[in-house]
């Protein structure tokens, strides 16, 4: 039990629907666990309640059935040993963007010299130089994104929650990020689920991959993926092993498509 | 039957002419039926009210006629609902107990005790400052240096502020002077209207229309001012009688010895059924000029009859059966 | 205004709901009425102790009054004109605030222009002008209701003003694009967008609406509510003063829970967002 | 609040910038005094010709009457008084509006229970409480910065307890999660997300700090503009009694542009979004 | 010229950067052509300038330098002929998903019965079917998008601008929507300009790709895609000639990687 970050034990959520009288199930029964520096990508249909599962596991929505447990402890309030990356970048609008990524540290009581320091270098990792006065509303969604992900990291937490982290990059961007994150995991050891849509991205930086179905969605696999680290982000399919881990992946995932045509 | 509508600069008792006849319904009999339009908003809202022809006649006071007339404006005095002043000085307990004054001393000392003192006053400017200056300057003071004037809003404010002691003194009409001694908050100690001579003949509270006053209205105002003299003969004959009426359909939740002593002290005021005279009128005049008040123009007692003040309708009421 | 934006699903609706419609719906009631009545014993235990009973009367008082006051039926002619008064002048100064709020929330053109002459003209104290309100609206109903508009006028006018500023441009110009024109703009986007800052300059306006009548009738009356208060005041009757300051606070208690329906309902929208503990 | 939202940089921000600067800022000025001479020039001719000069006055004789005042010095003691009164009775307005209106719209529960009692409290005429005002602050400066905090608490409450109300449930959370404390998330998150409520509230609440002055001085006082006016109105004196106003009206003005400056300041992230005509 | 559409002619943008005196050049004189009926993608770094573009054609933003034509009208202020699908969903907040999709129908007249039903299948075609009465923010992310996305296909208009349409969905209904949209634009012969980070999708679904490079961005290609329609848009290497074409602006966009790490 000590090396398990993270337990989902038979979580299921219930949310009003309006106009009908019977609510929406949306997560039914999922359990899995999350074991500390480990990775996990959870990939799922659209809307079947990934970013739901990652609220419970910040602590922003109590499940209807079942419990989160981190470190053996049920979460029932927010979770301030998290990072969370929100599916919208949610940056502040009133703070430029170096404030933004100053925020966690500030709020830590972090020196501001150090501080100072520790927001360009993370602005630099993310391709942000020269945007620090910016305002949110003044950058490209991508960047807000990008800015979003530098206020998690800079604050290095244990455990990082992050929901479609690189979807609105482009490739080459995407790549780079998908590289430093790997790095990141391996040095600091931060435990990390991550919800994407991409099967290369989840395989590529998974330990394991979490994949639900449609709504309301069960587990439909938890695949380990062995490939050895570091993998090279750059070209996916040079990674010995890559082509099969992908296809389990894909192979779990496509099964939905008799379901319906789009669910 | 007949509106007349009264506006009324504060619904206080020194009107007491139309309390009575309200309260005696003497309106009725000469076919009218009297709306009383209360204008807090103070004698310039009255006189406003009169020149936008939203009422009849205006209960005020004369000088705020005077400034108005001044000014240009087409007003005239057609009645003296009190032909005498009214006001009281009352003092706090602790002033009086810090003074050792007495009512029954002699007037000077009566005055000498007020000397520093704060006296509240329900507007500044008007007759309360004018007159607690002017009486400051009869006992020898100095009316500007030795008495400061607050303004503290309504009657019932400024028993509030002599009991929270924030206020040394106040000059008005009954009963207030007669509450204030009945909560043990004060001391009456001058009547002005009684100590004075040239205050107890003069037009303190009048009834003001707006010229030219068309036969209609002049007929109008003949009689209301008839209904005013039947209200006020009955006033000065059955007093406790009228005191009673007046507590009962007006002032149900005061005092009723407060009303009725502050009929008693009034009645007098009334005897004249109205009529102004060249002496009140100068006595008037005399009084503002001794107290500085400058209207912007010099008025003549007697010049200005039948322009400014008029007795005709008293008079014609008079004649009236 | 009591629980529209806060009241998010949180976790278990389903169980605090079920829970709130047994036991606690009497007991959150009891809450509610409880400050009033503690202040209502603080009054009656004042009375005559700390403060003069001429000065604040008391409640058991006030309560026999106001029973006199309508059994006689002394108190209706005042109630329908007070009453008349301040719905005209609500209804008047919304309507006035929301058109020019709009307009010039609309234009910047015409705010930078106009804007500090309305903010000037409301610093204008009122009570100075009374005999010029005398002049002009007469000393009836026209008067007050003028007033009270004018107060309600001035609140609905900021309110809408910075709502329609706050406004997204992106979503306006989306519409735009749909080929929205200007009156389908304003329905579709701006009102609704908004929608919490009228709610809450209409809020703003109940009480001064009754000021604004109270002042008014103050000033010059020949019926009324605030006449009553003042004539009241004047023939040493504190209890028909509170009596009327109590049906005043009824007047402006009842438009507020209404007030804070049509905002329930207007900006339903607003309570679904969001979730989880984040109150003190 | 005259441009803050809606001057988004369009299109072609520099060229539209240096027009202006050139040209346009004294014909800007011009537009804007503009309103203001056409109502005095319509004052100055109206005065004497559709109602009577006692009443209104005209703009010449003011100007004269203002002169006569400052000249004189006659005037210095009331605007101090009144300066006073002004200055203390809106910040403690604000600060307390800012405190219980933040600790309600923190708190659901609270709100529930205790906003019903402030929105019925000021329903109350406080003309009617004279005497209590009298008896509890005195006939001095007291019971005016009393008045004057009431009216601006009132605004500001409101304002502020809507603004904090409608700050984004995410956000909160998200900065939760971060680690803040209370204190924290009140200074990042709630304070600045409800600063254009907070602010609407601070400017509405200007105005209405003069009325409380002056409704205040109106009732009792021995100093100060309010009585000044007073003494001029009913002395017939109305060039005294705009005069009075036209300073009263100056303190509002500076205030509000004062304001604006803070606003825009404030608010200077809300200016960026957006971009391209929207406006009529 | 009468077969174009749109016509973006030496278009540049500039934008004040606080904190700094000079301004930052996000667009840098491009000039390319879109066809009646076309399928124009338009690739690019995060941060370049894509989403400025677009907001061109619709007249949101009046570029700095050069013009953009419409149908040989210079557009100077808002193109209501043009259907807009922002980068962020953008559903009104007050309005039901039901009520955001009405909306352009409602705003053009068209009848209660014909709105009702035009509503529906729209809203069935993006998978959003039982969602009628959901306001946004009961909504996932993608279904938001989703919802936008069938907000401006409701009303048919002739050209279509969508900025990372598909970014937020999952493999699935990805390919699903992307075949939906070929049917649509070769069917209604609608112009659709769209901005992806995927290359795979603007190979399948472009006439033409159009590769931005890093800000300033200058146009680094404008590559026509001349495989056959219908594509196969479930089994992208099933085209004949995919993979060259992939290659072809795979080699264009990589170009960029020497510009930096992360630009
Ligand atoms: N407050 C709410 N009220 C009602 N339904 C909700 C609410 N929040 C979420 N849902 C529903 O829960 C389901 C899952 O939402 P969630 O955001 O977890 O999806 P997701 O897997 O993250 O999808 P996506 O990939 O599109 O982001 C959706 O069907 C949504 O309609
Ligand atoms: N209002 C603004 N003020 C200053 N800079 C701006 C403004 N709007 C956009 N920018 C800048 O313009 C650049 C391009 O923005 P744009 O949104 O077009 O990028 P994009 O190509 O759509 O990127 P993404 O793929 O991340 O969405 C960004 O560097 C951004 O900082
Ligand atoms: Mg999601
Ligand atoms: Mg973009």
């Amino acid at each position: 039990m000590h090396d398990r970050a993270l337990v989902f034990d038979g979580i299921g959520q219930d949310f009003p629907s309006p106009g009908q009288r019977n609510k929406v199930r949306v997560l039914d029964g999922i359990s899995f666990d999350v074991d500390h520096g480990k990775f996990v990508a959870v990939i799922g249909p659209s809307g079947c309640g990934k970013s739901t599962l990652l609220q419970m596991a910040a602590g922003l929505l109590i499940p209807t059935r079942g419990a989160v447990h981190h470190r053996g402890r049920k979460i029932g309030s927010i979770n301030t040993e998290v990072g969370f990356v929100p599916q919208q970048a949610q940056l502040f609008p009133w703070k430029t963007l170096a404030e933004n990524v100053e925020l966690p540290l500030l709020l830590r009581g972090v020196a501001a010299g150090e501080r100072r320091q520790r927001v360009a270098s993370a602005l630099n990792s993310v391709g942000l130089k020269g945007f620090e006065q910016h305002f949110p509303s003044q950058l490209s969604g991508g960047m807000q994104k990008r800015g979003s992900i530098a206020r998690t990291l800079v604050y290095r937490p244990d455990i990082i929650l992050m929901d479609e982290p690189f979807g609105a990059l482009d490739a080459q961007t995407r790549m780079v990020m998908q590289s430093d994150l790997q790095s990141l995991s391996m040095e600091a050891g931060a435990t990390v689920i991550f919800v994407t849509h991409d099967i290369t991205e989840a395989v590529l930086l998974a330990d394991h991959v979490v994949v639900l179905s449609q709504r309301p969605s069960r587990l439909l696999a938890n695949i380990p993926i062995d490939l050895p680290r570091p993998r090279n982000m750059f070209e996916p399919f040079r990674n010995p092993g890559f082509e099969a881990a992908y296809d389990a992946v894909w192979t779990e995932f496509r099964s939905q498509i008799d379901t319906g045509r789009v669910h | 039957q007949q509106a007349v509508r009264i506006g009324l600069g504060a619904p206080t008792l020194s009107f007491l002419p139309i309390w009575s006849a309200r309260a005696l319904d003497t309106f009725k009999s000469q076919g009218l039926s009297a709306t009383v339009v209360a204008l807090p908003g103070g004698d310039a809202s009255a006189l406003a009210a009169l020149d936008a022809g939203d009422i009849e006649l205006a209960a005020v006071g004369p000088d705020a006629t005077l400034r108005a007339v001044a000014k240009g404006q087409p007003f005239e005095i057609v009645y003296s609902l009190m032909s005498k002043v009214t006001l009281q000085l009352t003092v706090s307990k602790p002033l009086a107990e810090r003074t050792g004054v007495k009512p029954a001393d002699p007037l000077e000392k009566r005055i000498a005790a007020i000397k520093g003192g704060l006296v509240g006053a329900t507007a500044l400017a008007g007759v309360q400052e004018i007159a607690a200056r002017w009486l400051a300057g009869k006992g020898g003071l100095d009316p500007k240096a030795d008495l400061k004037v607050a303004q503290v809003g309504n009657p019932t404010a400024i028993q509030a502020a002599m009991e929270a002691k924030r206020i040394d003194a106040f000059l008005l009409s009954p009963p207030e002077g007669f509450l204030a001694e009945k909560a043990g908050t004060g001391i009456v100690l001058i009547s002005l209207g009684d100590d004075f001579p040239l205050l107890a003949n003069q037009p303190y509270l009048v009834l003001v229309a707006k010229k030219p006053i068309s036969p209609a209205t002049a007929d109008l105002i003949t009689r209301t001012a008839k209904a005013l003299q039947l209200a006020s003969a009955t006033t000065v004959s059955k007093t406790d009688e009228t005191a009673e009426a007046i507590h009962k359909q007006f002032f149900p939740k005061a005092d009723p010895q407060a009303i009725a002593a502050a009929v008693k002290v009034m009645s007098s005021g009334v005897a004249g059924g109205g009529s102004i005279d060249v002496q009140s009128m100068q006595n008037a005049l005399t009084f503002a000029k001794e107290v500085g008040t400058s209207f912007g123009k010099e008025f003549d007692a007697k010049a200005s009859e039948n322009d400014l003040w008029t007795n005709r309708y008293v008079d014609a009421a008079k004649a009236k059966q | 205004m009591t629980d529209t934006a806060y009241d998010a699903p949180s976790g278990n609706p389903t169980a605090r709901r079920s829970l709130a419609a047994s036991a606690a719906k009497p007991l959150q009631w009891l809450l509610k009425l409880l400050p009033g009545i503690v202040l209502l014993l603080f009054w009656q235990w004042a009375s005559g102790r700390l403060i003069k009973e001429i000065y604040v009367s008391k409640p058991t008082a006030v309560a026999q009054r106001l029973y006199e006051l309508f059994a006689s039926g002394e108190i209706y002619p005042h109630l329908w004109t007070t009453g008349q008064e301040l719905v005209f002048g609500y209804i008047i100064g919304v309507a006035g605030g929301v058109i020019g709020g709009y307009a010039l929330g609309r234009s910047p053109r015409l705010a930078r222009i106009f804007e500090p002459y309305v903010m000037a003209f409301y610093g204008i104290p009122k009570i100075a002008l009374a005999p010029l309100f005398i002049i002009w609206f007469g000393i009836g109903m026209g008067s007050k209701i003028a007033l009270a508009a004018i107060m309600v006028f001035f609140l609905v006018f900021y309110n809408v003003f910075a709502g329609v500023r706050s406004v997204d441009r992106e979503l306006v110009n989306l519409t735009l694009i749909m080929g929205a024109n200007q009156r389908q703009l304003t329905s579709h986007v701006f009102l609704p967008a908004a929608a919490p800052y009228v709610m809450l300059g209409m809020r703003l306006a109940i009480p001064y609406s009754v000021i604004g009548v109270i002042v008014g009738e103050f000033t010059s009356s020949a019926q009324g509510l605030g006449l009553f208060i003042h004539e009241a005041s004047s023939t040493y009757d504190p209890a028909g003063v509170f009596a009327g300051i109590v049906i005043l606070l009824a007047f402006v208690t009842v438009a507020n829970v209404l007030a804070g329906r049509l905002e329930r309902r207007l900006l339903r929208w607003r309570a679904l967002s969001g979730a989880g503990p984040a109150d003190i």
